[in-house]
């Protein structure tokens, strides 16, 4: 597969926004999403290079992230729900109890 | 009784066993069982004493596995020889006077006070007879613990400074023994030694970067814990905190561990380094005699005084150790022996006017003299023996080691120190002037009694020990000299081996020192004893050579010519 | 017999002990200060039972050395707590035990109703234990002991009356300035030790071993550096330019401990140790030419201060150190005999001074207390006249000072003259002999002036003694005047001894006692002295007459000024008032010295402490910490709460070390 | 259509984490089925059901079996780890119950929760692959990011809770991006297949994908170790979760992601070691320095201990960058000692705390010392093991890390590792000088040793001294454990 490197550096630019979101953005849940956007490159990569290599291995690798992402989501939003219910905001800004 | 070793290391630690089930309302009970538990262990220590060979040999050895485990293995491997012989009945002979002086200085949580002196005393004990490095370092460290408390706990106003910078200085400078400790360990191994055992290690021949870089770890520990100048700031703070029997004990066992390891550890392990920084060590040992003693005269208070004359007191050690030959070092062990003492009954002594009158200053005192005559004269006896007054123990041990020093390289050096005799004079007499001498003005001083019979008690034996340790040296040099001869020869031949070196292995050293000792190929294989290690050699010293003094034949007299 | 020398020193120390712990219990003076005196008084016997045994002996035969224990040894090194009884020895535990037994029972009249009275005796009697040890010392050490154990009591007992300041302060600078010979005499002694051990294997600090051993120092060299060590070490004991400052404020002690220590025995410590290795310092022309310079200097110096002083007890001791000063020029032009001799004579006469003196203040006090007067019974310009109220001690005191004044007849005279003629006469010193002999001849006017002034000041003239006292000034107890005439006697007859050769009456017993001792020093001396022709008996003749005519001029002076025109002295000092306030003060000595080293000393210490210790390694020490803890503060803030901020930290972290792996 | 044959699988490595995973169950279930009240039967059955593991654990010492095709294995080195987590999770159960019913949190979930915990980490030091690795990760992390917001309630908890799960899902990202890597450059997952084929590479180190990949995976495991700069959450989710979760928190998934880490660079990539050993080198002096030095100026003694959690990463880190049998014994031997060290202080700063986690400052344990002697004894022995004291098995532990590193050559990163574990004494020594060495102000009068607590002080105590003492069974069951990998 002559294009390997043109879905590596899609999967590449798509992490580097996940991950530029994750700095930029002050909501919790959209940073959460930016979150997921990183792991949806990582899969991407996975299923390229599974492609490419011919082997199930990495294919196999993402249906275990994307149960993962799932439990990870059902927990985080539980944790952002209890916090919500706390302080009325899942402002990241306000997520500064605890400092220093 | 092949185990006395063990039995006096760990019997304070059955007392503290003891004290545990004693409530912690019975002072009494806890002040008289504490006391019998330094007695009895004093007792027991005495066994050794007279059990023990005058040879070079290590005695009373006990050799038991411990750690195995990785590369590393440690034994459980304790004895001692004629250097640790004397340190180790000092330690034993301070505690039941340490533990005396606190009966009415100490009347809050008096069960943990007693346990701290119990386990300071068992650190102590064992740091002085292990023959195992990593043994030994476990010791060490662990001494830190009980007297980090003291200070803290019962200490006076700056207590908290105090302990806490005690603490850290010292952990500093023992970890980074513990690193070359760890590297020596790895040499070892590469040359086939199989544990920590000291002894092997005195046969592993290194090349002399590493034993530069190791000496100078070593000699950092240590020198802190003597402490040399300029790593001396945290003693005058935790004298002045401690309590009396703190003081007593820092003062008389504690510092000794500084200047025990130059002379178990630091110098044999790595002798040639040892003569490479001798003159560096020389150095820093006379301006702290000389320093020491500036600093004194001005203190206003006792006990920084006395923390002080520590300082030089101990200068006077280090160089006698550092002359390398079996007068300088036997002075050096003597007056670590005498240091102990009268710095002890010095503290013990501030102790007791600290107890009437809860200051320390000097401007506070005046004329006590006349109300105190018992005091004044107990004061006058330490205070000459602090100063060196032949007839008193100070006398002999200084002595050896200006002569010793003298006699080796460090000539000039020797000199200078010399003149400390007089600055020692100058502030010990001076503060005795400005306490014991004068009108008897402040009304606080006038109603001041004089010592009961405990604190006479105290210090009889101390007094005792002033003269005869003054007067008959002999058992004491008799019964170290093997071991001092055997470890000059040690340091001896491998001076010898240093020279035989390429002087390319020498120009790599990051501080160039250019007192390596030189000697001429005629010295090395002279006929001289041992004893005379290092002795004739500033014979040969170019670089060394005192213009003044011409060694030479007789000059000619021009008058002779006529 | 001479093996029972360790039994001299020991009983002065039973007395101590004795004294020192029970005499507070005892409490009957007559007890304790009959202990102390009976102790010196048994050391005196057997010391005589020596000298007797050792007349006896053929001279060859006069030494001995009795080993009571070892002490130090140590390697090499070996130092046993030994005797020497040689000839040196005898004279100089003769003199310690004869007239410390005298002072000891001055002082049991003189200390009557003192605090502290078995104190005093206690000190006194460890003294006499000290000095004994320090001539009876058969190596270096043991001298040492009693060099620094005499010095111990000494500033015990300067320092006696320690509820008063300044004798504290005297005690202590005493105890400093001594301290400071002995740095002198340690080095000495290790460079004497070293030069024989490396260059010839002999580790010894023995008298007897380094005399065996002498002819292998060079002349010069070494022994020059070693012997101007000792020498420090002597004028610190001593009371020499420039350690002479703490003998003067040594008065401050009870008059007994002046006349003992600060004149009969402990100064003279350093001149008996160059007497001692006078094998040793005559191998350095140089260091003999140092200690004759010296103790001309010293002569003249402290004599011109004597002049000028109004306590008599502070006349007296310019007087010792002057006269010290001779006995030192004694030893620097290789009189060493003569040196001795005039040491033993002036242990009589200035000890009779002192102790008369002693007597005058005793009873002055008496009779100031009786009228509670706050005069002061030791200044000169409060007595006068006190000849016909205390006969014993005026006769006594007038025959000693005749005696140091160098009168013939009289004792002091035929020591003074010897050193004189030595000084002229001597082969070490070429043309130096004449300044030498012109300094000492000065030197002996002003004593004698001095010295008149102080017996005309006190006991000729008008009585200004407060008028009320006056009536209850009288003779001193026998206790106290018995011990006066003995020494008065010694004083003036104790000269025969030692008859110069040219007066020929006898036989100098005294130098032919020494011989053994000095011989080999003089031997050393012939190697390199200038055989030039002797001076002639009439040179001799005419020297002689010239100092008694000097003495006489002296004595002239004085009295024209202090008892025929006694207006004299105030306009002498309102013609020269800054000469006079000058050597009033002392030439500013201790000033000086005050400015040079001890307040420079103080405040250096000062600034080490606050400036140096505390701020500059006491504050890297605490500096250290404080970087360590700014640094806590920063990284504390770094840790700002937000996530965004974490998270950057993360990536940050991750792409410093991609990038650092790419692009390396 | 042909059957899909089920291979025969061995259970036997995984048998403790099915144990472990049937117990957290049938516990959710009891707890659903007898709602309310006390919880503490909760506990007393999983501290018993954790016991139990131990034992199954422990039967498998010695044993080589590998099971799943190669993804899971049973080692000497997984088994010495699942003992650690084990202690971890033993003491925290015992630590738990009087703390949750005093913040009023006592949900019974805590429980089962925990063992979920003790599951994932399990996997992390047993599996070979790095899905299964990635696997265990993950459930330990989840049930973690519950636990650190266990105290619903609580604002701090809350926050702690999402702090740890949003920056925990982050550093994820990075972790399985690197694993992406990794599988790109060698094709597959299978650590000891993926150390053949990096053996058999002309020159690894110019792989970039193998690099890059090494680099990020060490990021993941970097967080979950909280090594600088990845360390940033330790602070806040220590300071805000529920103190005996910290506690779990500090020892169980560090020690989990050290295993994991060991695993990883020491089977699939030892042909990188001079790349790791580097960068190790690198962030372990960082990790050890801004962990101390923050450490000295706070008040707050959860976060004190974080901040030393922090340190104590750096120092095993040392170990690790050493990477021979020494510093890698080490870090077992240490983090084992580590659980019982920390998870006691912990102990006794729940027991000095009040409710709604009030009285947690450093200066609160103003007179302990002479108030409840025997407590401030403990917390003594516990600082002074962290501070790495003789003869504590603290400094044994750290004694092994630098000497790992001193016979690699790395002497400036033992004598940096020693510089800072002196300045890190003066932190412990500050609680000391509390403890001992101030007046009190109060008189401790709520704090109450309840049975399970002073159980696992005790144990705590045993196993913060013997190891000191007597630390040769335990060094060499770790080296054993070292040399199997």
């Amino acid at each position: 597969m002559e294009n390997l490197n043109s879905y590596l550096i899609v999967s590449a630019i798509l992490f580097t926004i996940g991950t530029i979101g994750v700095l930029t953005r002050k909501n919790a849940i959209v940073i959460f999403m930016c979150i997921e956007l990183m792991l949806n490159a990582v899969n991407l990569t996975f299923v390229a290079f599974s492609r490419h290599l011919g082997n199930l291995d990495g294919q196999v690798f993402v249906f275990f992230i994307m149960t993962v992402a799932a439990a990870e989501a059902a927990v985080g939003l539980a944790l952002i729900i209890a916090f919500f219910n706390n302080k009325e905001s899942i402002d990241v800004e306000d997520i500064n109890l605890m400092k220093w | 009784m092949s185990n006395v070793l063990s039995l006096t290391t760990f019997l304070p630690i059955l007392g503290v066993l003891l004290l545990l089930f004693i409530p912690k309302e019975s002072k009494g009970v806890l002040r008289n069982v504490t006391l019998a538990v330094t007695v009895v262990t004093f007792i027991v220590s005495l066994i050794m004493l007279t059990g023990f060979q005058t040879n070079a040999e290590f005695q009373f050895v006990e050799n038991v596995p411990w750690i195995a485990a990785g590369p590393f293995i440690m034994r459980y491997n304790i004895g001692i020889d004629g250097i640790s012989l004397w340190l180790v009945i000092l330690t034993t002979f301070m505690l039941p006077i340490a533990v005396l002086s606190t009966y009415t200085a100490v009347d809050e949580k008096v069960k943990e006070y007693m346990i701290c002196l119990l386990l300071l005393e068992t650190g102590m004990l064992g740091a002085f007879i292990s023959l195992d490095l990593f043994l030994f370092y476990i010791f060490w460290e662990v001494m830190l613990i009980p007297m980090y408390f003291m200070i803290g706990i019962w200490g006076g106003k700056n207590k908290i400074y105090a302990a806490v910078k005690f603490f850290i200085y010292t952990m500093v400078g023992s970890l980074l023994m513990l690193v070359a400790l760890v590297f020596l360990y790895f040499k070892g191994m590469e040359a086939g030694i199989t544990d920590f055992g000291l002894l092997q290690f005195f046969n592993l021949k290194l090349d002399m970067a590493t034993q530069v870089w190791l000496f100078l770890a070593f000699a950092f520990a240590f020198a802190i814990k003597v402490p040399m100048f300029p790593l001396h700031t945290w003693l005058p703070d935790a004298h002045t905190e401690a309590p009396t029997a703190g003081s007593v004990i820092l003062a008389a066992v504690l510092l000794k561990m500084g200047t025990y390891g130059y002379v178990r550890f630091a110098i044999p392990l790595f002798p040639e380094a040892a003569h490479k920084f001798a003159p560096m060590i020389a150095t820093l040992a006379v301006i702290g005699i000389i320093y020491a003693a500036l600093v004194a005269m001005v203190q206003e208070d006792v006990k920084k005084l006395v923390a002080y004359s520590s300082v030089a007191h101990l200068g006077f050690v280090m160089l006698g150790v550092f002359a390398f030959n079996v007068e300088g070092i036997s002075g050096g062990m003597l007056q670590m022996i005498n240091h102990g003492i009268s710095t002890g009954a010095l503290f013990l002594i501030v102790g007791f006017i600290y107890e009437r009158r809860h200051t320390r200053l000097i401007t506070d005192f005046g004329g006590l003299s006349k109300q105190m005559p018992i005091f004044a004269t107990v004061f006058m006896i330490v205070t000459f023996s602090s100063v060196g007054l032949p007839g008193t123990n100070g006398f002999v041990g200084e002595f050896l080691i200006l002569l010793g020093a003298f006699e080796s390289q460090l000539r000039w050096w020797t000199i200078i120190a010399t003149s400390g005799v007089i600055l020692s004079a100058v502030y010990m007499l001076w503060v005795f002037q400005r306490v014991m001498f004068g009108e008897l003005d402040n009304p606080k001083n006038q109603k001041l009694l004089d010592l009961n019979a405990r604190e006479i008690v105290i210090m009889i034996p101390l007094l005792i020990m002033i003269f005869f340790m003054g007067l008959y040296p002999k058992p004491f040099i008799d019964k170290m000299d093997p071991a001092i001869k055997k470890l000059v020869a040690q340091v001896r031949v491998a001076s010898v081996n240093a020279q035989v070196m390429p002087a390319s292995d020498q120009m790599k050293m990051p501080t160039g020192h250019q007192a390596m000792p030189q000697a001429p190929a005629a010295n090395t294989g002279s006929e001289m004893p041992a004893g005379n290690a290092g002795s004739n050699m500033p014979a040969g010293h170019s670089g060394m050579e005192t213009p003044a003094v011409p060694t030479a034949a007789p000059v000619v007299n021009p008058h002779e010519a006529k | 017999m001479f093996d029972n020398v360790w039994l001299i020193p020991l009983f002065p120390l039973i007395g101590f002990i004795i004294n020192g712990l029970f005499g507070k219990k005892i409490k009957n003076e007559a007890v304790i200060g009959g202990i102390g005196t009976l102790m010196i008084f048994l050391s005196f016997l057997v010391s005589c039972g020596i000298l007797m045994q050792m007349i006896g002996l053929p001279p060859e035969q006069r030494v001995f050395e009795k080993v009571l224990f070892p002490w130090i040894h140590s390697g090499n090194f070996k130092a046993d707590m030994a005797f020497l009884v040689d000839p040196l020895s005898v004279i100089m535990i003769m003199v310690v035990t004869g007239v410390g037994s005298l002072i000891h029972l001055y002082s049991i009249g003189y200390m009557h109703g003192e605090e502290g009275f078995y104190r005093f005796f206690a000190y006194l009697n460890l003294f006499c234990m000290s000095m004994l040890l320090l001539v009876l010392g058969s190596n270096m050490l043991v001298m040492f002991i009693g060099w620094e154990g005499v010095g111990l009591c000494s500033y015990l007992l300067i320092g006696y009356y320690f509820h008063k300041k300044s004798a504290g302060d005297a005690a202590k600078k005493a105890f400093v300035m001594n301290r400071v010979g002995d740095f002198g005499f340690l080095i000495g002694l290790f460079t004497l030790y070293w030069w024989f051990g490396s260059n010839h294997n002999i580790w010894t600090v023995n008298f007897m071993e380094i005399k065996a051993a002498s002819h292998l120092l060079p002349y010069g060299g070494v022994v020059t550096f070693a012997t101007l060590c000792f020498f420090v070490g002597a004028t610190g004991k001593s009371a020499q330019i420039p350690l002479f400052t703490w003998l003067p404020d040594a008065m401050e002690g009870p008059t007994p401990v002046s006349a003992l220590i600060h004149a009969a025995t402990m100064v003279t410590a350093g001149v008996y140790m160059i007497g001692r290795m006078s094998f040793v310092f005559v191998k350095s022309p140089e260091t003999m030419m140092v200690i004759a310079v010296v103790g001309a200097a010293t002569a003249i110096f402290a004599a011109t201060i004597g002049t000028a002083q109004n306590d008599i007890k502070r006349v007296l001791a310019y007087s010792t150190v002057s006269q010290l000063g001779f006995m030192f020029l004694a030893m620097g032009v290789g009189a060493f005999s003569a040196g001795i001799f005039h040491l033993m004579t002036h242990a009589f006469f200035k000890a009779c001074l002192f102790l008369g003196s002693g007597s005058v203040i005793h009873s002055m006090h008496h009779a100031l207390h009786k009228v509670h007067a706050h005069d002061d019974a030791q200044d000169m310009r409060n007595m006068g006249g006190l000849r016909k109220a205390m006969p014993i001690t005026f006769i006594t005191f007038l025959v000693s000072t005749i005696a140091i004044s160098g009168i013939p007849g009289f004792s002091g005279f035929f020591s003074k003259d010897e050193i004189l003629w030595m000084a002229f006469a001597n082969p070490y010193h070429g043309n130096l002999n004449i300044v030498l002999w012109g300094i000492g001849a000065i030197a002996a006017c002003f004593t004698a002036f001095y010295m008149f002034r102080l017996v005309f000041m006190t006991f000729f003239g008008e009585c200004r003694i407060n008028p009320k006292a006056k009536s209850y000034l009288h003779e001193s107890p026998l206790v106290i005047t018995i011990p006066l005439m003995v020494l008065g006697t010694l004083a003036a007859v104790g000269g025969y001894l030692g008859m110069p050769k040219i007066l020929g009456m006898l036989p100098n017993y005294f130098e032919h006692w020494l011989d053994p001792v000095f011989e080999l020093a003089n031997e050393y001396g012939s190697k390199y002295a200038h055989h030039g022709a002797h001076p002639s008996h009439a040179i001799e003749w005419g020297l002689m007459g010239l100092s008694v005519v000097i003495a006489l001029v002296g004595i002239a002076i004085a009295f024209t000024m202090y008892v025929k025109n006694t207006e004299l002295p105030g306009k002498f000092v309102a013609t020269f008032p800054t000469l006079h306030r000058v050597v009033y003060n002392k030439w500013y000595v201790d000033e000086l010295y005050d400015y040079v080293f001890v307040n420079p000393c103080k405040s250096f210490g000062q600034f080490l402490w606050k400036g140096f210790d505390v701020l500059v390694i006491d504050g890297i020490v605490n500096g250290v910490a404080n970087v360590v803890m700014g640094f806590s503060g920063i990284f504390r803030y770094l840790q700002s709460g937000y996530i965004y901020n974490y998270a950057f930290s993360m990536v940050l972290g991750v792409v410093v070390m991609l990038g650092y792996f790419i692009f390396k | 259509m042909d059957m899909i044959s089920i291979p025969a699988v061995n259970m036997t490595p995984i048998l403790p984490e099915i144990f472990l995973s049937v117990l957290a169950m049938a516990l959710l279930l009891i707890n659903v089925f007898r709602p309310g009240g006390q919880k503490s039967y909760l506990a007393l059955i999983s501290f018993f059901g954790i016991v139990a593991t131990a034992v199954l654990v422990g039967a498998g010492w010695g044993g080589h079996i590998e099971s799943f095709s190669g993804s899971v294995v049973l080692d000497n080195f997984a088994t010495f780890f699942k003992m650690t987590f084990l202690v971890a999770a033993g003491l925290t159960v015992l630590i738990s119950d009087r703390y949750m019913e005093r913040e009023g949190c006592n949900q019974g979930e805590l429980y089962p929760l925990i063992l979920f915990t003790v599951v994932g980490m399990m996997l992390m030091a047993s599996g070979t692959d790095l899905m299964t690795i990635f696997l265990g990760l993950e459930v330990m992390s989840v049930s973690l990011y519950v636990l650190a917001g266990f105290n619903r309630a609580n604002k701090k908890s809350n926050e702690a809770g999402l702090k740890y799960f949003l920056l925990g899902a982050f550093s994820t990202g990075f972790l399985l991006y690197g694993m992406a890597l990794i599988y790109g450059a060698t094709g597959t997952t299978r650590l000891y297949k993926i150390a053949v084929i990096v053996g058999q590479m002309t020159l690894p180190s110019a792989n970039i994908l193998l690099v890059a990949g090494m680099l990020l995976m060490m990021t993941g495991f970097a967080f979950k170790i909280a090594a600088a700069p990845f360390h940033m959450w330790t602070p806040d989710v220590y300071e805000g979760a529920p103190t005996p979760m910290t506690a779990f928190m500090s020892a169980g998934p560090k020690a989990a992601g050290f295993a994991a880490l060991l695993r990883i660079f020491l089977v699939a990539l030892p042909t990188l070691q001079v790349e790791w050993s580097q960068v190790l080198w690198v962030l372990a002096v960082l990790t050890m320095t801004v962990g101390n030095i923050t450490a000295l100026r706070q008040d707050n003694i959860k976060r004190v201990l974080a901040y030393s959690s922090i340190a104590h990463a750096g120092y095993a880190l040392v170990g690790f960058a050493a990477g021979n049998g020494t510093g890698t014994a080490g870090i077992l031997f240490y983090m084992l000692s580590y659980a019982f060290m920390n998870i006691g202080a912990f102990a006794i700063i729940i027991l000095v705390a009040k409710k709604g986690e009030t009285n947690g400052n450093v200066m609160d344990f103003a007179g302990l010392g002479f108030k409840r002697p025997v407590l401030a004894l403990v917390m003594t022995i516990f600082l002074f093991s962290l501070a790495g004291m003789p003869p504590t098995a603290g400094f044994i532990g750290k004694f092994y890390l630098f000497s790992g590193a001193i016979q690699k050559g790395y002497i400036w990163l033992a004598v940096i590792g020693v510089l800072n574990s002196a300045a890190s004494v003066y932190y412990y020594l500050r609680v000391m000088v509390y403890m001992y060495m101030k007046e009190p102000t109060e008189d401790f009068e709520w704090v109450q040793v309840t049975g399970p607590v002073a159980l696992a002080l005790i144990i705590a105590v045993a196993g913060s001294l013997i190891p000191g003492i007597v630390p040769s069974f335990i060094l060499q069951y770790a080296q054993m454990a070292v040399k199997l990998i």
